[in-house]
């Protein structure tokens, strides 16, 4: 009988789940397991994604991968899954239990402050900044903006943030808001954008109003790459997802062999810009 | 000659009625057809189905002869039938004329643009031949009913056709307005087209048609030459029985206590300084034209519209009303003109449309219906108002419109004011409960309570009122005592001012007794 | 929308009465259900079966609370946010001042019932056309649960027998082989209590005249914007109850959570045959409706069907459901 | 709800011609303006207002196409995710066919036609309600996005004049003072040739008598069915155009995007006047209605209020502009 293995990620639509999938998918492949991939629309859906949990547990899976929205809410849920002796892999972000038998992630908070000291090192140590931020209230959102400010805070007294907007990782409506921002800071020296939409959103917005700013993004695909190749941008953080996908599905399969596997698998992160873009490990990293 | 329509054998069922059983009907070229019946006949939906609007169960249609089938309004109109419907059938947020040519808009550029002048210009004509003072461009629904009815009309003449079926095109008109069309139909009638008419105004029918067939619950009951007969003989062929009339006696009012005063009421033009007195078990009658501000009063006393000034007072005590549910509670009842948009909710059934102003009496811990209370209120109603439906769990709107308004008359009778507004109540009634409902009212003033009844429809106001009043153009311009008013009193108080028709004042007097 | 609607129900009323009917109107969910029994087995499971009850729950309280303005011809937007806010509301009474359960479900419903007299009143006295006021309210409760919550989520840790009104299960507790949540629970009780106020109380009659006629209603001397104002009240409290029910089911109070539950919550009720031009309307065909939407969530994720075809056959088998539901009524 | 807007509408209508009127439409748009303006200097920079007109680019092509629609009593939730959809065709017709630059235009704008013409045909054969069918079509089209894309985002860069669309300036080119971008200059000629069209053509007439009373104009023998497709497939055909300025815009058919754009069209709409139960409406009103959102969202951003805050201020604003509407036409 086939290895049923369901991932509940924390969206689907963007293409950084989609390379979480793409990961996935390669190991499902290596591992000879059948994995599903899903996730609600928006990253503020935590019960939809609850549902999504129950419709998995109910195909008697032989374990299963989560990204949870809210690690919380989703405990009942999980303790079933441990009662019924179905493994738990956590992935992106970490859940707030010891049902999880690991997590493999991104620490989002260290990877946004390595961000913070690259725009800090690009402004010259100071000036104003602003975040275009993809979500209020999700765990990548709040981890990603708090990262960059409490290490802007801490460390650069004289950068000054004078801007947080939220745009829903929407390319369009991102662009706006960096547009009324530039409009409303005319000395704006750079501006973070916190997730793929945001950083594209942010690029757009100073390429319609014609300034020359400091743009550090987040995650890759194709147009942030090309932004930092033609120097639109200065440079983004990337984090893995391939990895993550790869090593969330391959961590199961070891569960399921019974093997004991490390609390934390750091799928790791790293700053990239023109100069080291084509470096071989950067790019396996980076996605279209 | 042939024929132009011979209806052989029609059936058509609604769930829970037959309207017409194997109904028959004929109309030759240049013939007024007068059809008649009480209300829920089947009149409305034979004309229905002739007009492409229903489709038959069985029976056969020919036109000139021919056989055919009639599968919608478009292919009754390619035959050259068209339709005055009962019920308005308008677009209330177009304009007169957008509404006259719908779907036969006159184009130019080619046939891309509309030709908005030629539109108007063609409505405009129409207009003048009905001697209808409209302007083409203004907006249908913000028309009274009666402006409304006339653009229905208007409508179904732009057609040119050779069949013409008008279902109770006058029930709206004042006089002027049905001697007007009366000429129109004349004139039609000499080029050969034929006219169906339907109508509960037995007056009507010696004037204008050449036949008469009556229907009864859906059946063909017999067609005479009106010349050769009577309205006693077609109103007994109607409801099986015939009816016995009488003026109604006018009792000694002056010891009784004025139950309702109003003193200058005005409200922007439509009303100017109306000041009267009514008095416990007494009927005041309201005439005046079309448009002369009769609704407007009832409705600013019942609190629908804000008033700009005047005294309202109760049994001598001067009260605010602010709204319909002050005037309910202080005893005043309305009955609206105009039954589709003020009178009835149309999705909800029988029972639920006659207990709405009194669902306070049908209440246990003023919360939860009485289920079974308020179906015997409604079933007394249907039995004392001879209301055709199948149940009192029937929708409104699939009554026929008479029966729609003896609805109308069945809640407030249940509601049981001391004062009751009647606006046009026998408006679309036939002709056995038009008589039911003068003996209702009757019995209502002789219980003691105050009635004003407005109408149109000056025989009806001669008969029944105690006193009349007449307005004209938002003021009073008289009181009359009805024992001796006449007609021509009440025209010459009325028509102190233009009319909707161009030549009020020799159609005006035309009015005749039945 | 309503006249076109004449002819279909002209065939209808006549049989509206029957029991028949009423077992007719579940065909497309039943249909749908064998469709997914067939196709898999682990769909007829009792506890997926309980999880597609459970999914329902909260768009099945919203729904009910839609379905009251909806009758009346109007439509509320901010059924969603609303939820969010009364569960916030909760958060704040229990976990920042904590104060007992009981305190905290009250002040959650009462809130819930507040925000909607002031829908309530925008619409009815103000004349604002409901679809701005509930836009307006939308919006505004959407950013107030935010500032009210410190854009965090509240936590319930403090009140454990909060989880309680949606997790735990009453009924399983007496018949030990239908373990089915409170959350479920509620929404019956809900759904029941509001039929009946909708078919047995002049609450209920009014709620209907006034999407039937308005204007006739109150000429017949009923005070309409009082009670509209009323059904507005009663279904931002049921918008409450539903912001409890989810703040159990997770929890916690999800500040950002609950826009674009509207239009689930709307689907459901039209997808249970409540016109949007108001008059008419059942509490049963909501649920329904709600019904319909978790199953064929439940069945396709079930079914493994990806992601992106799950939304295209969604659509299609909406439209499906509710054409099937019309030649029924035809028929 | 028809009902109950007569009485505004009666005493509006007397004025309705009037120049004066047309100039307090903008009222509320204008006060807001002031507002900003002296809230901050940055508001009423030249850039500041291109770019705010170019924000509602989109939305006001939208706004427009919903108009149409809910000018006939309807209603299409689906002109967000059909805008994605067209996007995505224009990027398979020129990125992964490389078809020349005006195949690709018309191709947008045609499945946007051909999908509206399906909606329509299901409202007005199939008599399913609008608001199902469009809810159903905008699941659809949500999911077909992404399947024909393949869940990736398309981009134009082998279609080196694609940004023309909606980034460059034509009038710029010729008023070097005015460089307003080309989106804003099609919302502009879409405006114009929608509101033409509506006044002017035998189509619009039926447009708004279909609203108005639908069973009226169909006794009329005016084939109904067939107009109301119509009135959808031009609907559809706009969302097109609102695709290809997006994709330019954003030099890419982002698959994802759409959803929750057609409540920002539909207040354009309701905001701008028009009713939702039908039969009245302008596209002024509705071009006003997007404005005032666009300009609410900008000035809010400029000065720099925190996000909650911004959405608690634009609803509550938006009731206050509808309600300053209502009461500018009584007076
Ligand atoms: N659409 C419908 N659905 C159900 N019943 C209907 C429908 N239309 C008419 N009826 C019923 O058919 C019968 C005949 O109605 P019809 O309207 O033809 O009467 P009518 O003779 O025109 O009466 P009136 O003088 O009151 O206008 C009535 O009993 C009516 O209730
Ligand atoms: N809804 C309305 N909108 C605009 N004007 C109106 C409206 N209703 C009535 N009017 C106008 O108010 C005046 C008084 O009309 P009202 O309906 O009170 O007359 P009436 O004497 O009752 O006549 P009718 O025989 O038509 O009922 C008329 O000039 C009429 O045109
Ligand atoms: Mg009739
Ligand atoms: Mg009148």
């Amino acid at each position: 009988q086939e290895t049923y293995i369901p991932l509940i990620s924390k969206g689907f639509q963007h293409q950084f789940w989609q390379a979480v999938k793409t990961g996935a998918e390669q190991a499902a492949k290596d591992y000879n397991v059948r994995i599903t991939f899903e996730g609600p629309d928006s990253e503020t859906m935590v019960d939809k994604q609850i549902d999504m949990l129950s419709a998995a547990l109910a195909k008697n899976p032989k374990a299963i991968g989560f990204a949870a929205l809210d690690s919380q809410a989703a405990i009942p849920l999980l303790r079933k899954a441990q009662a019924a002796k179905v493994p738990v892999i956590a992935f992106d972000s970490g859940v707030d239990s010891d049902i999880p038998l690991t997590t493999a992630a991104t620490n989002n908070l260290a990877a946004a402050a390595l961000a913070a000291d690259k725009m800090a090192e690009l402004i010259g140590g100071e000036g104003d900044i602003a975040l275009v931020v993809h979500d209020q209230t999700s765990r990548t959102g709040i981890d990603r903006r708090d990262g960059f400010a409490n290490r802007i805070k801490e460390k650069y007294p004289k950068i000054n943030i004078v801007s947080i907007q939220y745009g829903s990782g929407d390319h369009l409506k991102s662009t706006e808001i960096t547009k009324s921002i530039l409009q409303a800071n005319p000395k704006l020296k750079g501006i973070f954008g916190a997730n793929e939409g945001s950083a594209i959103g942010v690029v757009n917005g100073a390429r319609e109003m014609n300034r020359k700013i400091v743009i550090i993004g987040y995650d890759s695909g194709k147009q942030q790459k090309q932004a930092i190749q033609e120097g639109l941008m200065a440079g983004a953080i990337t984090q893995n997802p391939v990895g993550i996908g790869y090593k969330t599905v391959e961590a199961a399969v070891n569960a399921l062999k019974g093997e004991k596997l490390e609390k934390i698998i750091d799928t790791g992160f790293f700053y990239y810009d023109k100069s080291n873009i084509s470096d071989p490990k950067i790019a396996a990293v980076l996605y279209d | 000659m042939t024929p132009l329509v011979v209806i052989k054998d029609l059936d058509k069922s609604f769930p829970g009625v037959k309207a017409l059983k194997k109904a028959r009907f004929e109309l030759l070229p240049g013939e007024v057809h007068a059809l008649m019946g009480e209300n829920g006949a089947g009149k409305s939906t034979l004309m229905k189905i002739l007009a492409g609007i229903y489709r038959k169960d069985a029976g056969e249609i020919c036109i000139e002869g021919v056989a055919l089938d009639i599968p919608s309004p478009r292919a009754a109109q390619d035959l050259g039938i068209s339709i005055i419907h009962q019920e308005l059938n308008l677009m209330s947020d177009l304009t007169a004329a957008q509404n006259i040519f719908i779907g036969r808009e006159p184009k130019r550029v080619g046939g891309l643009l509309l030709d908005e002048e030629a539109l108007n210009q063609a409505a405009a004509e129409i207009f003048e031949r009905m001697h209808l003072k409209l302007d083409p461009r203004v907006e249908v629904g913000q028309l009274t009913v009666a402006k409304q009815q006339m653009i229905e009309i208007a409508k179904a003449l732009s057609f040119k056709s050779r069949v013409l079926i008008m279902d109770e095109p006058t029930a709206a008109l004042n006089n002027a307005e049905i001697g007007e069309l009366f000429s129109i139909i004349r004139k039609l009638k000499a080029q050969g087209v034929g006219i169906v008419y339907i109508s509960h105004k037995m007056d009507e029918l010696k004037k204008i048609s050449d036949r008469v067939t009556v229907m009864r619950d859906g059946e063909h009951v017999g067609t005479v030459p009106t010349a050769a007969a009577s309205v006693d003989t077609i109103i007994s062929m109607m409801v099986g029985r015939s009816l016995s009339e009488g003026k109604t006696e006018v009792p000694d009012l002056s010891s009784h206590d004025v139950v309702l005063e109003v003193r200058n009421l005005r409200r922007s033009n439509v009303i100017k300084d109306v000041s009267f007195k009514l008095r416990k078990g007494e009927i005041l009658g309201f005439a005046g034209l079309m448009g002369a501000g009769r609704t407007e009063v009832a409705r600013a006393i019942f609190g629908a519209d804000p008033l700009d000034g005047g005294e309202i007072l109760i049994r001598g005590r001067p009260v605010t009303i602010r709204s319909p549910q002050d005037a309910v509670r202080l005893g005043i009842g309305y009955l609206s003109e105009d039954r589709k948009r003020f009178g009835l909710a149309t999705g909800m059934d029988v029972a639920a449309n006659i207990v709405m102003p009194c669902l306070g009496r049908f209440l246990s811990m003023n919360m939860f219906l009485k289920k079974r209370a308020i179906r015997e209120m409604a079933r007394s109603c249907i039995r004392q108002l001879r209301i055709k439906t199948p149940s009192d769990a029937q929708e409104v709107r699939f009554l026929s419109g008479g029966n729609q308004q003896k609805i109308v008359i069945a809640k407030w009778l249940a509601r049981d004011c001391e004062i009751l507004f009647f606006d046009e109540p026998t408006r679309g009634i036939d002709v056995g409960a038009k008589s039911e409902i003068y003996k209702l009212l009757n019995t209502l003033a002789a219980e003691g309570r105050a009635i004003v009844m407005i109408s149109s429809e000056l025989p009806e106001i001669l008969r029944m009122s105690h006193r009349i009043a007449v307005m004209c153009e938002g003021r009073l311009t008289g009181e009359l005592l009805a024992e001796r008013a006449t007609q021509e009193d009440i025209m010459r108080l009325a028509t102190q001012r233009h009319s909707l028709t161009t030549n009020t004042s020799n159609a005006a007097p035309e009015g005749s007794t039945t | 929308m309503a006249e076109k609607e004449a002819q279909t129900v002209i065939k209808s009323a006549a049989f509206s009465q029957g029991a028949w009917q009423k077992i007719l109107a579940f065909a497309s969910l039943i249909a749908l259900m064998a469709v997914f029994s067939v196709a898999s087995e682990n769909f007829l499971q009792p506890d997926n079966l309980i999880g597609i009850l459970q999914a329902t729950a909260v768009n099945g309280v919203l729904a009910v609370a839609a379905t009251f303005v909806i009758i009346t011809g109007g439509i509320d937007l901010s059924v969603g946010t609303l939820m969010t806010f009364c569960a916030v509301i909760a958060g704040v009474f229990l976990t920042y001042w904590g104060l007992p359960m009981p305190v905290g479900i009250v002040a959650a419903i009462a809130a819930g019932a507040l925000c909607g007299s002031v829908s309530g009143t925008l619409i009815a006295k103000m004349k604002i056309p409901p679809f701005i006021a509930t836009l307006g309210m939308m919006m505004l409760l959407k950013g107030l649960a935010l500032v009210i919550s410190g854009t965090r989520p509240i936590y319930f840790n403090d009140t454990p027998s909060f989880p309680l009104i949606s997790q735990e299960s009453l009924i399983g507790a007496i018949l030990p082989f239908l373990p089915v949540p409170n959350g479920v629970l509620i929404l019956f009780i809900v759904a029941i209590a509001s039929s009946f106020v909708l078919t047995r109380t002049a609450f209920g009659r009014y709620t209907f005249a006034l999407g039937s006629n308005e204007e006739a209603v109150r000429l017949s001397g009923v005070n309409t914007d009082f009670w509209k104002i009323i059904v507005y009240t009663v279904s931002g409290g049921i918008c409450g109850i539903a912001g409890l029910i989810i703040a159990s089911r997770l929890n916690s109070a999800q500040p950002a959570l609950g826009q674009g539950y509207e239009l689930d919550a709307i689907a459901a009720v039209v997808i249970g045959g409540t016109s949007l031009s108001g008059g008419r309307g059942t509490i049963l065909g909501t649920i329904i409706g709600a019904l319909i939407i978790s199953v064929l969530t439940n069945g396709l994720r079930i079914l493994s069907v990806a992601q992106e075809w799950q939304t295209v056959v969604t659509g299609v088998i909406i439209i499906l459901a509710v054409y099937a539901d019309i030649l029924r009524r035809k028929a």
